[in-house]
């Protein structure tokens, strides 16, 4: 029995979850404090109708990166291998929902007035990229369904799962249905 | 203040052509029809179905009945009875909406339904190669082994509702939610409004001397009216009146 | 070959007369093949999805559905039996007891596996108990006939551990002392549990608004067919009984219980179906002049199409209704073995074709004025995944029959284990 | 040590409690739950930028006003447009899955001959070859574009003809043509004005002209009323869909329109309820009543019933001169509510019914329908964006598909006024493909470029001061700055429409009344349609529904 529990805890986790590296070494911190970039949506923008644009397309780095800033191998990848060619970034999105769900991020941040923060944490300021932990049954990225197993102990912004965002409805007292956030 | 969605459809406008039933399954991401597929194991959200009168010769008449979730009011039958919450009517618009991605597949709500408005995904989507990149990315699509129904363009309700917050209005802007079916309609026979609004078109036709719904006697309540100034069309709403025959291929 | 022989020998009971392992293993081949067959069309099923089927959009539920419902219904024995013996003290009927419990669980397990197909995406299926939604019929059905499941196990169990060479395991003895003083209780619970499912599945189709043809007035939340289908499955539960015995015993070539039992069983099973038509009756009159006529359907609506026409109506309430009444009751007949057996069969095709009437012909009537009525025929696959469910049943009765003591006549047997 | 039977039991149980209260089972079930709501076979739409885009639908000649919502730039839905003049947001069924026709699988992805592939390189030069050999014709499904004067240009260089396919709606028109001398993409309906139309056939509900033009006219002017402002009767064999919505179905014989026409023209002529005098057609009423399967006095109150509410037009389904007949002896040709002259004289086309013998090569463009059969035994060089099927001869050449090219959309034959608009190239074409236009010009560097075409043609307009361009907004030609804004205007989805026509300028004399009755080609919503292939939504019509039946020829 404490055999089975073990494994259970421990090893399954591990087997569960394939860990990938992002395509570039990213730093926002650099971004925000060099580079003045220092508002969110500096880079992912809420347009004119409310759409989100997530992160920013390639267009948007070709701006300042047209040509190699610095020398690091990252700059060198991103120049060559995305702006040169103008190919999209293969992010992987950590937040990234599946298909059925719909959030605007121009209700939460326009009409509820919600800071990035309270959903992403505080990842603006991070100096590289955390590794993208996929589950392999679900497809679903670890920062969406949570990084406790048991489900206890969770930070506020740990976890994107459906459960997550009823609960702080609940706690605005922001009553939706399935449409609310489902497509 | 919430809303209470429905359509007014004049049968006198429908020829039948058909433009709202791809309309919908184009803005649906509805998935072409599997070779095996017949109008019994067919997705069609909504369904224009060809009715006449019966008689021969030149008092023979024809007319078409666009068929779509009647989204019912009252006792919705579908709601009632799925077992895991897969449908719910949406308290804010009063559509009646089918989650896919909850549904588990019993079709029980398929048995509910009086309107044969729901339809079940027989096969896995499929789409020839290359063109799912036409897929509209306001709806997911669904899979096999689920039920699926009119929703009301809820993705165009969606970026209403963004383009509202983008605003800084609470409101949508009425003219930016319109359903596929009824924009498609080239003869404007499919109205689409609020019925709680007294100002809106919709609620006033509905009231129309003309208006009728089907089987309304069962006491559901739907929100689908139906308009006609042919006796013999009206008199499909009910069962217990004369009954015209299903015709056969248009 | 030769230990195969050996073991078989070592597992039936002491004392008790079975046939050779050779016969016994010619007759399970045939079920064995059945039954493969019958995962492969599920498989088809599966993983193809219901395409495989010839249910549609209008004929959403079909022969699985109906068969479904009717297996339930005759597995009701189980539960009925079990209240009849511990909760009434009728202590005569407790030689067919286990065998209750095996049919039931076969009816139940049978039924549930069959769903597991029937429905489109099985791996959610589990979304029922994690977000129920309390007003539908098909929730009380999946929990109860769930939680049940669980008690016929459980009651299947200690027949179980009465095997010779499970009573080996002394823990299991104890367990099993342990389980039999468990047993009343389980029985209160699987009776509730049971009359409850019974009614949710006549629910299932009375609180259809949209189909006329099924809807009925009831009381409270429970349409009237809810309590139909309690009554008609505890009449037909011991008419069922009767029939397997009477098999079982044909093949076994020798009575296994009592006349007495039989007669009691028949008799109860007569009364309640005499009730259950007399309540049919009345409930049919009213939905037609009333219920069904207030939303404009006339009965001409429900039985202009052939062949559902109103002579299914009779043939179900007098040929396999009052007539297999009187024959399970009056002591004329009910004296004769003959006659009590035919009054159980017509007494249970009776309730199948009550299940079938209403699950197909509500889906094949027309709703809208428009509507035309439709066919349906069930594809190979529908049948084959249904007859690998017989199958199963044959099997699993036949393997319990040969090891375990199903008509407590293994006495005997469990004297010559105390001794040696 | 030796394991007994009851210490495995016990392991057993223990370790299946331990998993129990392990992660394990839950998060399995969970897991596998989430999995099925998202097949990864499943197709999922594409992330990206979400635009609008206006154009015209360049699928049929009604060049329907069409709205594209674009996604990572690839169109993802369409709408009609409801400002748009002509089409006023109709469009039809097939219009609003046309964006996926791109990807149809029976697109044609590269150059055929003779069943085989081949190369550009080799069609260019067979054709080259063909043009020094002989003689050639380059057949046109769509007189007026800026191509089309590129084909002109060709042929007149290299001693060849130039022909074109009409459309049925076009055929109808062309008696008129023969009669009045002017040519057919002079001719229009002027329908706004009629109160009675009498129509002989024409699926006027059911596609015709432009989709929108007439069902919205209808739908605000007739629908459900039981005496309408504008009076729909529709003379036809069976129920079309057109019929059944009509005010008046009368069922005739098959075939048999043309004796109502003479029929009719006798009631009006002996009762003198016309003007014209004649001519008198030979067949009398009662030979015209037993054609027609109608009692005499049935014609007799038919003709009635057409004077009542006038102007009255009546409108054929394709070349039918008796009936065309009829509108003379109203009066109703060159007079409002009627028969109208949008425009002046542009050149008159020949149809390519007959083509000159001992032809090397035929070119035929890819507005051709699918079903006109070349009458040659020439080498013939096909353009096509998608495989009708059963063409194993000759070359077959992938143009461009739907919204694949630039292109320029001149006024539909039906329309009482002259438009002009313009399609741009929105999508990437997914294969190497080649216009007509494209290939003549890499053979004769001298040819006019439809980009060019185009450019003058919006000089033209701005030029001539007339008309409206109804964009965001409807804007005077006057009050336009520039040419190029005017054409910067089109490139976006604008339309220009020309003023209302001077009626009249329009003559008709009929010596006797026209024999000959050439059988009319009735045409619906499928053959007004020129690819062969209806798009993959389609299904929901004719397999997923019994609403419509795939018409013979026509690949789902």
């Amino acid at each position: 029995m404490g055999l089975a529990l073990i494994t259970g805890w421990t090893a399954f986790p591990r087997a569960l979850y394939v860990r990938r590296e992002q395509p570039l070494q990213f730093q926002h911190k650099t971004h925000s404090e060099k580079s003045g970039l220092t508002q969110c949506d500096s880079c992912h923008v809420v347009g004119s109708d409310g759409e989100f644009n997530g992160i920013a397309r390639i267009e948007t780095c070709a701006g300042c990166h047209a040509e190699k800033v610095g020398t690091s191998k990252a700059e060198a990848t991103l120049v060559d291998s995305y702006i040169k060619p103008s190919r999209e970034t293969p992010w992987l999105v950590y937040s990234r929902q599946p298909a059925n769900v719909w959030f605007s991020h121009a209700i939460h941040t326009r009409r509820a007035g919600l800071a990035c923060t309270d959903c992403h944490g505080a990842y603006g300021t991070s100096d590289q990229p955390k590794v993208y932990e996929q589950n392999r049954i679900s497809g679903y990225s670890r920062d969406v369904e949570g990084h406790s197993m048991s489900g206890l102990g969770r930070a506020p912004h740990d976890g994107m799962k459906m459960s997550d965002c009823e609960d702080c409805h609940r706690r605005r007292k922001v009553e939706v249905g399935c449409l609310g956030c489902h497509k | 203040m919430s809303a209470r969605y429905g359509f007014v459809i004049d049968l006198d406008r429908c020829t039948g052509c058909g433009a709202c039933m791809v309309a919908c399954a184009a803005e649906n991401n509805v998935p072409p029809a599997n070779p095996r597929a017949t109008p019994r194991t067919g997705l069609t959200p909504i369904l224009v179905r060809k009715v006449s009168n019966g008689m021969e010769g030149a008092a023979h008449r024809e007319a078409f009945i666009p068929i779509a979730c009647m989204h019912c009011g009252n006792e919705t039958p579908c709601v009632r009875v799925c077992p895991q919450q897969a449908v719910e009517v949406d308290k804010e618009t009063g559509i009646v909406v089918q989650m896919p991605q909850r549904c588990l597949g019993c079709r029980y709500c398929m048995t509910a339904c009086p309107y044969h408005a729901r339809y079940f995904n027989w096969w896995d989507p499929a789409w020839p190669a290359g063109m799912e990149r036409s897929l509209n990315p306001g709806v997911a699509v669904r899979m096999r082994g689920v039920v699926e129904k009119c929703n009301m363009c809820s993705a165009r309700l969606h970026s209403a509702k963004e383009k509202a917050a983008a605003a800084g209005r609470k409101e949508i802007d009425p003219a930016d939610y319109i359903p596929a079916c009824a924009e498609a309609c080239p003869t404007g026979a499919i109205l689409f409004g609020n019925l709680a609004d007294k100002n809106d078109p919709v609620a006033s036709a509905s009231h129309s001397s003309d208006a009728f719904r089907l089987l309304a006697r069962i006491g559901t309540e739907p929100k689908v009216y139906y308009k006609s100034t042919e006796d013999w069309v009206k008199a499909l709403a009910e069962r217990d009146s004369p009954q015209p025959t299903e015709a056969q291929h248009g | 070959m030769g230990n195969l022989l050996v073991m078989d020998r070592r597992l039936i009971a002491r004392g008790a007369e079975r046939t050779s392992t050779m016969r016994f293993v010619l007759w399970l081949v045939p079920w064995v093949a059945l039954l493969a067959l019958g995962i492969y069309a599920a498989g088809l099923c599966l993983y193809y999805g219901l395409n495989q089927t010839h249910m549609d959009n209008r004929f959403a539920f079909g022969m699985w559905i109906f068969l479904d419902l009717g297996m339930i219904a005759m597995g009701a024995g189980a539960f009925f039996t079990g209240f009849l013996v511990y909760i009434l003290k009728q202590e005569d009927l407790k030689p067919i007891l286990n065998s209750a419990v095996v049919v039931g669980l076969i009816c139940y397990s049978g039924a549930m596996a069959v769903l597991m197909v029937d429905v489109g995406q099985p791996l959610r299926a589990w979304f029922t108990f994690w977000h129920p939604n309390t007003h539908s019929m098909l929730t009380e059905v999946t929990f109860c006939i769930s939680c049940y499941l669980l008690v016929l196990i459980l009651e299947y169990v200690p027949v179980l551990l009465q095997n010779r060479q499970l009573r080996k395991v002394p823990s299991f003895l104890v367990f099993e002392h342990q389980l039999h003083k468990l047993v009343p209780v389980l029985a209160a619970v699987g009776a509730f549990l049971s009359f409850f499912h019974q009614g949710s599945l006549g629910g299932l189709y009375g609180v259809l608004r949209g189909r006329p043809f099924a809807f009925r007035q009831g009381f409270a939340i429970w349409p009237s067919t809810f309590f139909l289908f309690i009554l008609s499955a505890i009449a037909v539960g011991p008419s069922f009984l009767m029939l397997v015995t009477a098999a079982v015993e044909t093949f076994a070539g020798r009575r296994l219980v009592g006349a007495n039992v039989f007669r009691k069983l028949g008799f109860i099973s007569g009364v309640l179906l005499g009730a259950y038509v007399a309540a049919k009756a009345i409930d049919t009159l009213v939905w037609l002049n009333i219920t069904s006529r207030a939303v404009g359907f006339t009965p001409g609506d429900f039985y202009a199409y052939k062949p559902f026409g109103s002579a299914l109506m009779f043939l179900e309430i007098v040929p396999l209704g009052l007539i297999p009444a009187f024959l399970l009751t009056l002591p004329v007949t009910a004296r004769k073995r003959g006659w009590l057996l035919c009054g159980a069969a017509l007494a249970c095709s009776g309730v199948l074709l009550n299940r079938f009437v209403l699950t197909v012909q509500t889906l094949a009537l027309p709703t809208l004025a428009f509507d035309e009525f439709l066919q349906y025929t069930p594809s190979w696959q529908e049948v084959v995944t249904f007859a690998g469910v017989i199958a199963y049943g044959v099997i699993l009765y036949s393997l319990s029959y040969r090891y375990l003591p199903l008509f407590g006549q293994t006495k005997g047997a469990d004297k010559n284990v105390s001794v040696g | 040590m030796k394991v007994s039977r009851r210490d495995l039991l016990i392991g057993g149980a223990g370790a299946i409690a331990g998993l129990v209260l392990s992660p394990v089972p839950w998060k399995l079930l969970g897991d596998s739950s989430i999995w099925t709501q998202n097949f990864p076979w499943i197709p999922q739409p594409a992330r990206g930028p979400v635009e609008t885009k206006y154009s015209a639908c360049t699928l049929c000649e009604a060049g329907c006003g069409i709205r594209l919502r674009m996604a990572a730039k690839c169109p993802v839905g369409i709408t009609g447009v409801r400002s748009h003049p002509v089409s006023q947001g109709a469009l039809c069924a097939l219009a609003f899955a046309a964006h996926q026709l791109n990807w149809h699988p029976r697109r044609l992805r590269e150059v055929r001959h003779a069943g085989h592939a081949a190369s550009w390189a080799e069609a260019q030069a067979a054709f080259r070859k063909a043009c020094a050999e002989g003689p050639i014709a380059i057949i046109d499904g769509r007189p007026g574009r800026a191509a089309s004067s590129a084909f002109e240009a060709f042929t007149r260089n290299h001693h060849g003809s130039y022909q074109v396919v009409l459309s049925a709606e076009s055929q109808a028109l062309s008696p008129y043509a023969r009669w009045s001398g002017v040519s057919v993409a002079s001719l229009g309906y002027d329908m706004e004005n009629a109160r009675t139309i009498v129509s002989f056939g024409a699926p006027l509900l059911d596609g015709w002209g432009t989709p929108g033009r007439f069902t919205r006219l209808w739908s605000v002017r007739a629908a459900g009323a039981a005496d309408p402002q504008l009076r729909l009767i529709q003379i036809e064999p069976s129920l079309s869909r057109t019929a059944a919505r009509a005010w008046r179905w009368i069922p005739v014989r098959e075939a048999s329109e043309a004796a109502l026409a003479a029929g009719l023209a006798r009631v009006l002529l002996e009762e003198h309820m016309v003007n014209a005098k004649g001519p008198m057609p030979q067949l009398s009423l009662a030979e015209a009543a037993a054609a027609t399967g109608l009692s005499t006095e049935a014609i007799h109150d038919l003709a009635h019933t057409m004077l009542e509410n006038r102007p009255v037009v009546v409108i054929a389904a394709g070349d039918n001169p008796a009936i065309a007949a009829l509108n003379v002896l109203l009066g109703t040709v060159g007079a409002p509510g009627g028969i109208v002259r949008k425009r002046g004289d542009v050149p008159v086309q020949i149809a390519a019914g007959s083509l000159p013998s001992s032809l090397r090569a035929v070119l035929v463009d890819s507005t051709v329908p699918w079903e006109f059969s070349i009458p040659t035994d020439a080498e013939v060089f096909r353009f096509a964006a998608w495989d009708g099927g059963g063409n194993k001869a000759g070359w077959l050449l992938p143009a461009p598909g739907f919204l694949e090219e630039l292109t320029d959309v001149p006024t539909p034959p039906t329309f009482s006024r002259e438009t002009y608009a313009v399609a741009l190239n929105l999508v990437a074409p997914s294969t190497e493909v080649q216009s007509a236009a494209q290939f003549l010009l890499k053979i004769n560097p001298t040819l006019p470029v439809v980009k060019k075409v185009i450019q003058a043609r919006c000089e033209e307009i701005f030029r001539g001061r007339k008309g409206t361009v109804y964009g965001e907004h409807a804007v005077a030609v006057t009050k336009i700055d520039s040419a190029q804004h005017l054409e910067e205007q089109l490139r976006q989805g604008a339309v220009w429409v020309g003023d209302a026509p001077s009626s009249g300028k329009l003559q008709c004399d009929l010596k006797e009344w026209p024999a000959e009755n050439r059988l009319a080609r009735t045409i619906n919503w499928a053959t007004a349609w020129v690819p062969p292939v209806f798009p993959a939504l389609g299904t929901k019509l004719y397999q997923e529904s019994n609403l419509r039946e795939l018409p013979a020829g026509r690949q789902g």
